[in-house]
């Protein structure tokens, strides 16, 4: 295993390390950045090496957090916020959606707003109702916005970097449960970027295809290995920006496979998820499936405490699986 | 159940006030320890967040409100739950995620609220329960009932904008609240010297035309009688009070605080002056206790939190059927 | 016409004031809903027959209203929150989505939050970007809310009845434009309830379903008549609750019909109504489908300011015309 | 174009800036009567929000400015924008449309910003523009600048929690940011009276440590010498300071308003401290400028806004193509 096998969170910190080393205006903003290191320790070191005015302890007022960001983002600088727990992004929503991501357009264009807004979203660890929610659908329903949900220490990493080259606001939203194990894939050293837009085939195959969004990426890739033991090829597509969303892959494969399964941990209801639903169903492609297309997502509850509540609330893996053994074994 | 008979009053104004309010710092105390212990044998799940050393200050508020007089309180709310009268053996059965827990296990530490103690819960939002405060004040008022609402927050729910709209709402409206401000140094790892420009946090409520008195937080007495001057402030009709209470937490902010943030030192002066030993100390000087009954008070309070974490390990988990029927309550037909 | 062709606003005031003679536990707060009657007039005279006290003027302090009402709602009281607009729902996304929508679940069912959130939704009044949003999809994927969208004063009355009679937070969304016209259909007297979460049949058709919300039904039955003249024959249907979504009757009349549009105001980008289509394809109704389902909905753009920019941003009558005709045409 | 040269300076300093100021007055005033009278005569869209009887304010603010200072602005902008110098026909024409128009026809009356002149952009949304001012005197401390920035903002403002977390976030990094509030009395129909329990609204900054005056608003000498005390206080690193214009809007709030909730007489008696009389009769008894030299100043106001209305009447209307396209800022290669 090469020494590259970062966490999420080691990912991303040496993504703003890069960023903040390339550029004397980008700086990181939040609670708890600087000494604490981060409630998750994402910022880790980041304090140490670039000081407390390029990694800017805040008090507790998101909304006023984002409100500077993006007056900094205004007037020259080049802001990364961090906020604690992706559910306190509702404090901040006034300067998110109408603010940050209206401005450029509305404004006539004169004035642009390039700000990353990262934070770690989704539930698993037992911080129940309040501190587990899976936003991004507020997000992606906002003109202006774009929105990534990395589903790995590599994709984080060039994502990130770009997301910073961004001259517009990106939410970045970081699954909880991928910060402190290792990516499957070796991080890049260097500060090659990934370009915002464009999905990710995981993994080939010719029986399904599963798109998948954030934790949930990973659980399809566990629940295909399995199936791959029982002859059902799976073919898993991580759009990794949902907003704008990169529908293409996801029409070649279905054009392939015939079958659909998406899954989120979002609530199900008016979720994201039903966007690659409803692009499918309203392209050609629509004429090549074979199988009605299958939502697997959070159920319409707000995520429990209690361990074993708490499983049951968002898609596992042997979800994933018997929902897509079930689409392949009924749809020939 | 552990539940007493709930008392208000003056912690001096009889031995039995005074056991009464030892009793429950302890309580307090005992039942973050046996938290603390559940969690380091990985019995339970999600986070934590410990009042050690700030005991004084939820048992002073409370001793100066009656059962139907409401609370909101915080992800550091065990002590604010269990001064107002909540059952311990619910509350631990919560944070193992028990059916018989306060939320059934759907809330876990961040969530508990006992209703029928006036309760309206724990909140895992900074800030989140300073608005609900002024409504359920606000509620007070219009059903003429006569009670009083405390709002319990730290000193970093100071910076939000909830804490802002509610304050000065309260203070147009004259409602029955009393902001109580643990100020326990820090909001996680920032200082209240880098979160303010202000001498006495207290001062905040120069701007919205109120009363703001800080106080020793760690003195059950002084917390009582601060409360009490707001309660009566309150129940006259003449609006909120904002009592800064200055405390410390002696453990780490939650469970991933290295506390890099402060001094050992520092932990160790504040040490010093636990709100438990000084109240003990007091009670022995005025010859209100004896360091017997203390001692067997203390052993009361470990008993039943003994008992509390004995019956709720047992208990029955919490199990997923029906949790999507329990979103919304049912429309009475 | 009857005298009780009542306009969206004239409703909306008439069933919140037989509400508050039913019950004294229901009150007004909001912004200027007292002497000025509403910005959109629609408290009206409410202020004069119940007083300071029960028809409330609050500061400018979006999110500690919303707070203030779930407060009084725990304690007794049912409030109705009125938002000035929906985009400063914004202000106060905490207390609707983290705390109102969560508390009786969370808290173990012993507290319940019987509020309703109106506010005026939507664009068409110049106003601009962040006057004019149609926000539904947020609340619409936060579990504990309740989401009505009355698309006419009939509707709106009863539906509002219910809403207030709901021991759930309830977020009642009212188009603008619909405030000041008369309704299609008289309001009733009295103080009959229309249940949330049944979807309406507003007209019977064999050729084509459209599902549309809000405004966006005015708009496709003007169109729906518009087509009756070539023979198209259109069958609409208004969910009227979007949280509980009725999909009943939408599956029926896909059956009938075999072709589905669905409309709404918000941009398309992971909107409410991929919802709809999701569902749909989703189950049996998918086998009778023999177009691919539409979908018109707003551009992914902040609403523009200026008349001409502002049409063109939402679809109008003449786009769900040539969509629904083109669908008909098309898939025989 | 009708963009003057900027001037900076107290308005009594020279006869020139005495006129600079009396023109940018009465420049404010004939623009809101020309929107006025656009929307009277059904040309205009949409709604307005008039400052007239307000224009001391943005005007004397904006002589302690230079054009590298940057302002955030109100729904009620017309006079901020004018006053930092914007383009009276890109104002209008934004008004009516057009593709000239400060946002293209995108924004309207509520979203106009003059990026040249260093205006951030009216906001729609009441405080909106409090963090965001905030954010911009952050960069300028960062990058070393040496500017500041001014938010402008109602009395209603002061209530909303982005005043509050922006007002501590500029007093704990003591941020080269000024607050103006321009107290005309009401938020719409809400009086300071029923949303405020304070004497002096500028109490409110007694809450975050940092200097609160209330000042006479409609006397564009005592703005300016405000803004110039607490320009050098915010250059001199030593942070905000809020400053509380008393004024009021002689109009109704927007186009709806039915004025139920104030009298005739209250409007009469602050027509009768017309901000723009009071400058005319200081500069008259102090001999600064003539009565023609005045009137002859005024016609030019009239005549600038006339020929504004006149180009962007006959301007090209915006359209709806490339709007998809408009909402990102492309990403440079
Ligand atoms: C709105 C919001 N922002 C941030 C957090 C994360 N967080 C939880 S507790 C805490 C510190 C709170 O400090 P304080 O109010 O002083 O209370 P204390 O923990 O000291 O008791 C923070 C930042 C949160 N829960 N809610
Ligand atoms: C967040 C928000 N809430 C409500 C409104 C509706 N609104 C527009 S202006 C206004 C009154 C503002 O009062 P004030 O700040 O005193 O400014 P003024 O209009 O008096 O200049 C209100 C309530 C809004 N635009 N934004
Ligand atoms: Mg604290
Ligand atoms: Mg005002």
């Amino acid at each position: 295993m090469s020494d590259r096998m970062l966490t999420m969170a080691e990912a991303v910190r040496e993504a703003m390390g890069i960023a903040m080393e390339e550029r004397p205006e980008v700086f990181l903003l939040g609670e708890d950045v600087g000494i604490y290191g981060g409630a998750f320790g994402v910022s880790g070191d980041l304090y140490h090496r670039f000081g407390s005015d390029r990694v800017l302890d805040t008090p507790i007022s998101e909304l006023g957090i984002v409100g500077a960001a993006v007056g900094a983002a205004l007037s020259g600088m080049r802001p990364i916020v961090e906020i604690q727990f992706s559910d306190f992004t509702a404090q901040a929503m006034d300067q998110i959606a109408n603010q940050a991501a209206k401005i450029h357009f509305m404004l006539g264009g004169g004035l642009h707003v390039p700000m990353v807004l990262r934070t770690p979203s989704g539930s698993g660890t037992g911080a129940a109702a309040q501190h587990s929610q899976s936003l991004e659908t507020w997000f992606a329903n906002v003109p202006g916005l774009k929105v990534v949900m990395p589903s790995n220490p590599a994709d984080a990493k060039g994502l990130l970097l770009s997301a910073i080259d961004d001259p517009n606001p990106v939410i970045f939203l970081e699954h909880k449960l991928l910060y402190k194990i290792p990516g499957r894939d070796a991080v890049a050293e260097g500060a090659e970027r990934i370009p915002l837009g464009v999905s990710k085939i995981v993994r080939t195959g010719k029986d399904l295809t599963i798109v998948a969004t954030g934790v949930m990426v990973n659980k399809s890739f566990e629940a295909a290995a399995r199936l791959e033991a029982e002859g059902i090829s799976v073919e898993l597509i991580d759009p990794r920006t949902i907003s704008p969303l990169d529908m293409n892959p996801i029409y070649e494969s279905v054009d392939k496979t015939g079958r659909l399964l998406v899954v989120q941990e979002a609530p199900a209801h008016a979720g994201f998820i039903n966007e690659v639903v409803t692009q499918l169903v309203g392209s050609p492609s629509f004429g090549s499936l074979i199988a009605p297309v299958k939502r697997l997502a959070g159920l319409n509850i707000p995520i429990p405490y209690a361990p074993q509540l708490e499983r049951s609330a968002v898609p596992q893996i042997d979800d994933i699986e018997i929902a897509a053994r079930d689409l392949v074994k009924s749809w020939k | 159940m552990t539940t007493l008979e709930l008392m208000t009053g003056h912690p001096l104004s009889s031995p039995e006030h005074a056991k009464y309010a030892y009793l429950y710092m302890n309580r307090i105390r005992k039942f973050e320890e046996a938290v603390e212990d559940l969690f380091g044998r990985g019995m339970m799940h999600g986070t934590m967040h410990l009042s050690i050393g700030q005991e004084a200050s939820p048992t002073g508020v409370c001793l100066a409100l009656n059962i139907n007089d409401q609370i909101t309180s915080t992800h550091r709310g065990h002590g604010h739950c269990i001064a107002k009268g909540a059952d311990l053996t619910r509350m631990i059965a919560e944070l193992l995620g028990k059916e018989i827990g306060y939320c059934g296990g759907r809330g876990g530490s961040m969530h508990i609220a006992d209703v029928e103690t006036g309760n309206l819960g724990a909140n895992g939002v900074v800030g989140g329960g300073i608005p609900i405060a002024v409504g359920a004040a606000l509620a007070s008022k219009m059903m003429a009932k006569g009670t009083v609402v405390v709002s319990f927050f730290g000193d970093g729910a100071l910076n939000e904008g909830a804490f802002h709209e509610a304050a000065n709402m309260a203070a147009i409206w004259k409602l029955p609240v009393i902001f109580v401000c643990e100020n326990n140094k820090y909001g996680m790892s920032s200082s209240t010297a880098k979160a303010f420009a202000l001498e006495n946090l207290s001062d905040r409520a120069k701007g919205y035309g109120f009363p703001g008195v800080t106080i020793d937080g760690n003195d059950v007495v002084a917390v009582y009688e601060a409360t009490q001057a707001a309660v009566n402030r309150a129940k006259a009709g003449e609006g909120p009070t904002l009592i800064e209470a200055q405390t410390y937490r002696w453990k780490g902010h939650s469970r991933s605080d290295k506390n890099l943030y402060r001094t050992k030192e520092e932990i160790e002066e504040w040490k010093a002056v636990d709100p438990i030993v000084r109240f003990k100390n007091v009670l022995l000087e005025r010859n209100i206790a004896s360091a017997e009954e203390l001692a067997e008070i203390e052993k009361r309070a470990t008993d039943q939190v003994i008992e509390a974490v004995n019956v709720a390990v047992k208990a029955t988990p919490a199990t997923p059927e029906g949790l999507v029927e329990a979103v919304f309550k049912k429309v009475s037909a």
